[in-house]
């Protein structure tokens, strides 16, 4: 065979001209390589900035929420968002500022009607301590310091709601549990997966083919119709938790004949590669074989399709929510939080209500381009 | 090829049985049955006691007093037989009368859908892949990203604002007012046909997205393949060589996934039946589990399920006449 | 005759072969290996050739055990004691191994991308916990050095290396836990002409310096020449011929033999390559041809080769061969006797 | 180039001069082949050895305008094409996909690859791809097409032929798979057949057969071949001349006898005993120390020199060393001969 080109595994560090930077090159582990991959990768490096962004909210909501996810501010209902600004015809400001606003009863109607004071400033503060919260709805820290809030009055940045909760604080809240929902669904998913993968592909003969074939059976029974039934047979008494477990539960079903079959195929093929034959003609016992040579070989393949299935779970849990079939109020979820624009009225009165599905986008977004980046630099020796 | 045929068809037919088991667990798992709501309905609503013999008469009457299997067959052997769903609790009539249409149009629906799919995906793929890194490559990939992490619903909303504020009209519901009721009618056909591109458009971006990817991603694949340069090197013009080769062979993971696009968009279309207000099986679907009238909504769930496993069997078979590896049994 | 190392006898390997179908169906089986007989001596290379499908691969393979054999026996004789390899199970399987290796073909893909040279080439000690701490690295740098490695290479990892360094890295891995017997399977045919001879000498070397056995599984029959004692020839599941390498090919006894030697394309201009014209193609090991096996497509075919199989036998000393007319054929070798110098 | 004035009786088909092909790569300019010149005769079968990353493979896809779009070919390269009516052709001036180019490709020169199983779509059938072939080059019908399709492949040795035509590759065993490539290249009637590498993936049994009917067909036809190997046996059976390649450039040319029975140049002297012989079994081989050098990393100066034992430094390592004729029909590249 002649090469046109350099087959990638076989690159050497040519391209590094230094020496010392060849003897890096010679030297590096598999994780550096992949980092090394993936750090080329723009997309990738974006995604994962954004997840980090979220885990950030998913850690810190009560700190970064300015109020409560329940919280009502009866003066300013189904208020557009607030846009804070750092200069108005009376000059500029260093410190950020809204305007106040002032809530008066329409005669007719007897619906409250928020007006905006554009003469009245409220200055940002940062830092503030307002309202007592219980970290993490446990007893671990209590603490009222809040990232940010004004001197008086309310600040609500992305508007409230019908109800007059302020739709930023629902937001980070709702990213808390959608996002929580996705990594148990995903591990749920993730597990059943390994294991009967794990078992088809290891193990091999009537296992496997027993398992094929449950697998073919299952994946040819159109899932989400029927998960809709059953996510629609709980019983409309069950407490939001208990809600909560199941559809997780459900979720997690919902995946794991696609991540059983890769980790099948991997471990099929793994199971051929020259090296794992080497260590058991070397007499490696099977433990050592599966811990030493086949787990770090399909780890980065299996961790790259973990972050690619998140985008399914997000998606499925905010589509069910939406139709009233998921998670239910008072549980704050993405979905939950947009059953309120369920239509063009909502669109046309108070758009603002659609904010939280940009953090959908997002998040979706930013799994795909860290899935996408991720898998592209996984196997640095192809 | 008559035995892969042969080997198809008894899978098919093990999967609907399979898929009837599960749905008949999902219409028994609400609690309390059939009978307590039945007897509620009837006797409560006539301003009488439901008495625990009137539970038992009616539990009798229905078959409910036997065990699950027996429930189980003579559910499906009514439906098989008789066409016989049961009776929707909440309309109070023949589950098999509610759904008339609806299943047509969600069929249609789907259709559309999955065309509208082919006829973006295949060709925008193409040119993805052969102008790899132009331009329009980076936007198709961007758009593709886009389509893909867009719930469906908020398309469905944005596409509703368009149409009330840039064409003045509502893009909702399926028939325009005049049809809506009316008879079915060549000029009613059309009405659908005006309707029906929006929820299309709708169901068929995330899939259209997905289906942009894989032609792409597999046309990048075939392109690399030596039979290319060997059609070249045999004084083939290039849009014959494209045309022939990888696009026929790129074509075959698409035809291959026919039955899981169904499945795929009829898994949307309660939520897009939702937003849009369609009167199709999705919506029917949709109320139906809202209020847990599980017969009504075990039967539609059935029918779709069929009409998905049937699609799944009709795409095994066209990819075997596509590709001779399948049909003479060589993968 | 010099002590034997190995014995196979009779070894058979049938992989079964599973329809696809969601219902069971029959169960057919590909007869890779059906029915081999021999023997290996201390310190020789026996060189083992055949086309793809004759199972080589699995006679070597099966031999490790890394495949088991459906029947037959493999008996080991080291440190004065004979083991019968068929009936080791688990623990004592794995510490037997330290006696056999394997040097694998593909340089690429024969070595954990994921471990550093000095782990790779440690794995069989550390495995059956021949050494500990100190003693594995110094045993690790004793057979870098053996395989001509830089030691700096050590803590380097498989990616920067090219094909004929990571053979030596492979090399040295079978070579660490000092093994008397050791398979080439097509050790040198993935490398480059270059690349090639310097392998090959250093397997010659080392076996003169260890005191070495080889089977040398390969399908160059130049390679296999030059490196063997002895040569074997399989065809479909069975050796049709196995002699000293200069008797084998000079004086070839089997039809098989003299096609397959008549085809190898001499770098010699002044020669013209005539080769046997072989009929069809070479059948399938699921229904192999009754009687001989090569009787599809001998030349030489009468009708008893139809019916009975031939006796695989002794026909002069250290030269067997399978076929009705071994006594009465006259067959063609490529080289004559003289040209052929002693190797081993 | 003065080669070949002796050999006037041929006409020459293809005549390369001083090619170059280099690839943009993430890790820089690849120069896979630097300035090389051949050319080839009527009738005549061109032998072109080398190692991987010879550059061999990529010279011959460059004729064909087969090569990949990252490829560049060098402006001042020249490749000239003479038609059978005494017409010249200036590949490089061509356009890739054009119609003088396509009507070379396959109707005047015809290329068989290495690996028979996918130089055919695996979802056509063989006849599907030879008819095909047939009527892009000449004026039949499609029924006639198919009789010249059949008529091929019986040729070439194809029991069965009407059945097979209809087969998938995939239905073929490999030697049979090769052979109908044979039938697909021949059915346009090239008068050039570039062969890379056709026997590396088959036994030696099948190697032979498929060496034999080349050779004849060659005859047959007047055809005039390039052959692409790297196994000296196979050159010497099938080459009247041979090129030595290495590392992008052409070290040593003569006939196969010259360059087999007394190679002049280092490098093919040391190939030549590096590789085991069965007429001189016993033999210790002779290895060329180090690595063949990573294609990103070219050493300056005559390509072989950091593993050639003759090497003269601040000579070999610094200037290209030009051609130095040994005889009518020999020419190599080394300073030894300056």
């Amino acid at each position: 065979m002649t090469a046109t080109t350099i087959p990638k595994g076989k690159r050497t560090a040519a391209t590094l001209p230094p020496d010392e930077e060849k003897l890096k090159y010679f030297t590096a582990r598999q994780w550096q390589l992949v980092w090394w991959r993936f750090r080329r990768n723009r997309l990738g490096l974006l995604g994962a900035g954004i997840l980090i962004i979220y885990i950030f909210v998913l850690i810190f909501a009560e700190f970064l929420a300015p109020y409560g996810g329940t919280t009502l501010d009866s003066e300013y209902v189904l208020g557009p968002p607030q846009v804070a600004r750092f200069w108005d015809e009376n000059g500029f400001s260093l410190r950020p500022f809204v305007y106040s606003v002032t809530t008066e009863r329409d005669p007719v109607t007897l619906a409250m009607i928020p007006t905006i004071d554009n003469s009245k400033r409220r200055y940002l503060q940062f830092f503030v301590r307002t309202k007592e919260y219980k970290y993490w709805n446990g007893n671990l820290i209590a603490s009222d310091l809040h990232f940010f809030g004004v001197d008086e009055g309310t600040i609500h940045l992305f508007g409230t709601d019908s109800l007059g909760r302020d739709i930023l604080s629902r937001t980070m809240y709702a990213t808390r549990t959608s996002l929580t929902l996705g990594v148990v669904g995903v591990l749920i998913a993730f597990v059943i997966g390994l294991v009967m993968g794990g078992m088809a592909g290891y193990l091999g003969g009537q296992v496997d083919f027993f398992i094929q074939r449950l697998i073919e059976l299952i994946r040819s029974v159109p899932d989400i119709p029927l998960f809709m039934g059953l996510a629609a047979a709980l019983p409309k008494e069950w407490p939001p938790e208990k809600v909560y477990l199941m559809i997780t539960l459900i979720l997690g079903f919902l995946g794991w004949t696609t991540l059983a079959r890769r980790i099948r195929g991997k471990l099929l093929s793994l199971r051929k590669e020259d090296y794992v034959i080497a260590a058991q003609l070397a007499g490696g016992s099977n433990a050592r074989i599966i811990a030493r040579h086949m787990l770090p070989a399909f780890t980065s393949y299996i961790i790259v399709d973990i972050v690619v299935y998140f985008p399914y779970m997000i998606l499925a849990e905010t589509a069910l929510s939406f139709v009233g079939l998921g998670l239910r109020p008072p549980v704050i979820s993405w979905g939950v939080l947009l059953q309120g624009a369920q239509n063009i009225q909502a669109i046309e009165l108070a758009p603002w209500l659609f904010i939280p599905v940009i953090f959908v986008v997002f998040a979706v977004l930013g799994f795909t381009f860290l899935g996408d980046g991720l898998r592209d630099a996984a196997d640095p020796y192809n | 090829m008559l035995r892969y045929f042969a080997q198809r068809f008894i899978f098919m037919i093990i999967t609907l049985l399979f898929v009837s088991v599960v749905i008949f667990i999902v219409i028994e798992l609400p609690p309390g049955d059939y009978a307590e709501r039945y007897a509620y309905r009837k006797l409560a609503s006539a301003g009488q006691d439901v008495t625990e013999q009137d539970m038992i008469n009616v539990r009798h009457e229905f078959g409910l007093d036997k065990p699950a299997p027996v429930r189980y067959f003579n559910w499906i052997t009514d439906i098989i037989l008789h066409g016989d769903f049961g009776e929707s609790f909440l309309f109070n009539v023949p589950v098999r009368n509610m759904i008339g249409d609806r299943i047509w149009l969600t069929m249609a629906l789907a259709s559309t859908a999955i065309l509208l799919t082919y006829a973006l995906a295949i060709p925008i793929g193409i040119f993805s892949a052969l102008y790899r890194h132009s331009f329009g490559d980076y936007l198709a990939t961007f758009i593709g990203y886009i389509g893909l992490s867009l719930p469906n619903f908020m398309l469905a909303l944005v596409l509703l604002y368009f149409s009330v504020t840039v064409l003045g009209s509502s893009a909702g519901g399926l028939f325009s007012e005049e049809f809506a009721e009316a008879a079915w009618s060549w000029p009613r056909v059309v009405d659908l046909l005006e309707h029906l591109w929006v929820p299309a458009v709708v169901l068929g971006t995330a899939n259209t997205a997905f289906h942009l990817q894989t032609m792409r991603a597999t046309m990048l694949d075939e392109l690399n393949q030596l039979y290319v340069d060997a059609a070249r090197a045999r004084g083939i013009p290039e849009w014959k060589v494209i045309f022939k080769y990888p696009v026929r062979i790129a074509l075959n993971p698409i035809v291959s996934y026919l039955g899981f696009d169904l499945g795929k968009l009829v898994a949307g279309a309660p939520v897009v039946a939702l937003v849009l207000s369609l009167p199709d099986a999705g919506q029917l679907l949709l109320q139906a589990l809202l209020q847990q009238d599980m017969f009504l909504g075990g039967a539609i769930l059935l029918m779709i399920s069929t009409m998905i496993v049937i699609g799944v069997f009709i795409s095994d078979l066209m990819l075997a006449a596509l590709d001779p590896r399948i049909r003479l049994g060589e993968t | 005759m010099s002590d034997i190392l190995l014995e196979i006898k009779n070894l058979k390997v049938h992989f079964p072969i599973r329809s696809k179908q969601f219902f069971g169906g029959s169960t057919t089986y590909v007869k890779a290996v059906d029915g081999v007989s021999f023997y290996i001596e201390k310190g020789e290379t026996l060189g083992l050739v055949g086309e793809s499908g004759s199972g080589k691969t699995t006679v070597g393979r099966s031999i490790l055990r890394a495949i088991e054999p459906t029947e037959g026996q493999v008996t080991f004789n080291v440190d004065g004691q004979t083991v019968d390899l068929s009936q080791l199970q688990g623990k004592e399987l794995r510490a037997f191994r330290k006696h056999m290796q394997l040097i694998f073909q593909d340089p690429y893909s024969s070595l954990n991308p994921r471990m550093t040279v000095r782990d790779i080439i440690a794995e069989p000690l550390v495995a059956i916990k021949l050494a500990k701490g100190k003693e594995v690295d110094e045993r690790v740098r004793e057979t870098a050095a053996l395989c001509k490695l830089n030691l700096e290479y050590l803590r380097r990892f498989p990616h920067a290396f090219s094909g004929g360094q990571r053979q030596r890295i492979g090399i040295a891995r079978a070579l660490i836990s000092r093994p008397q017997f050791i398979i080439c399977y097509e050790s040198v045919s993935a490398l480059d002409v270059s690349i090639q001879a310097e392998v090959l000498n250093l397997l010659m070397d080392l076996q003169a310096e260890l005191g070495l056995t080889y089977l040398f599984i390969a399908h160059d029959l130049s390679v296999v020449a030059h490196i063997s004692k002895r040569v074997a020839v399989m065809y479909l599941g069975q050796f049709v011929e196995l002699a000293p390498t200069k008797q084998l090919f000079s004086a070839p006894k089997h039809p098989y033999t003299e096609a397959l030697m008549s085809a190898i394309p001499e770098v010699n201009p002044d020669v013209e390559m005539v080769p046997v014209h072989l009929k069809g193609e070479i059948p399938s090991p699921v229904n192999p041809p009754s009687g001989c096996r090569f009787h599809t497509r001998c030349p030489y075919v009468e009708d008893v080769c139809r019916t009975e199989m031939p006796e695989w036998r002794e026909i002069a000393e250290g030269h067997f061969a399978a076929c009705h007319f071994v006594d009465s054929l006259q067959l063609k070798g490529t080289v004559t006797a003289d040209s052929i110098g002693v190797v081993n | 180039m003065d080669i070949g004035t002796e050999q006037i009786d041929w006409d020459t088909l293809l005549e390369v001069q001083d090619l170059k092909v280099s690839f943009k790569t993430d890790e820089g300019i690849i120069l896979a082949v630097n300035g090389i010149s051949f050319s080839v005769q009527r009738g005549q079968t061109l032998g072109i050895v080398g190692e991987s990353g010879s550059g061999k493979s990529v010279s011959t896809k460059a004729i064909m305008q087969l090569l990949p779009r990252t490829a560049v070919v060098d402006k001042n390269s020249s490749i000239t094409w003479h038609r059978e009516n005494g017409e010249t052709v200036e590949i490089t001036q061509l356009k890739k996909g054009g119609r003088e180019m396509r009507r070379i490709r396959g109707g005047e020169i015809g290329m068989i690859f290495q690996e028979p199983m996918s130089s055919f779509s695996p979802v056509h059938t063989i006849g599907n791809q030879i008819i095909e072939a047939v009527l892009a080059h000449r004026q039949v019908s499609k029924q006639e097409a198919r009789e010249i399709a059949i008529d091929m492949l019986d040729k070439v040795g194809i029991s069965n032929p009407s059945v097979r035509v209809d087969q998938y590759s995939f239905e073929l065993s490999g030697g049979m798979r090769q052979r109908a490539m044979i039938a697909v290249t021949l059915s346009m009637n090239p008068s050039l057949l570039i062969a890379d590498e056709p026997t590396t993936s088959l036994d030696v049994t099948i190697q032979a057969q498929i060496l034999e009917l080349m050779n004849q067909l060659r005859e047959e036809f007047n055809m005039a071949v390039i052959f692409i190997t790297h196994n000296l046996g196979v050159i010497a059976q099938v080459a009247d001349e041979v090129a030595v390649m290495y590392l992008g450039q052409i070290l040593e040319r003569g006939t196969a006898k010259e360059i087999i029975n007394q190679p002049q140049h280092p490098y093919t002297q040391s190939l030549l005993k590096a590789i085991p012989r069965l007429d001189h079994l016993g033999k210790r081989l002779t290895a060329i120390g180090g690595d063949i050098p990573s294609p990103l990393e070219r050493p300056g100066g005559c390509p072989f020199h950091t593993r050639c034992e003759q090497a003269i430094s601040g000579v070999c390592d610094t200037q290209i060393p030009t051609l130095t004729p040994i005889s009518n029909t020999h020419t190599v590249h080394c300073f030894l001969y300056e």
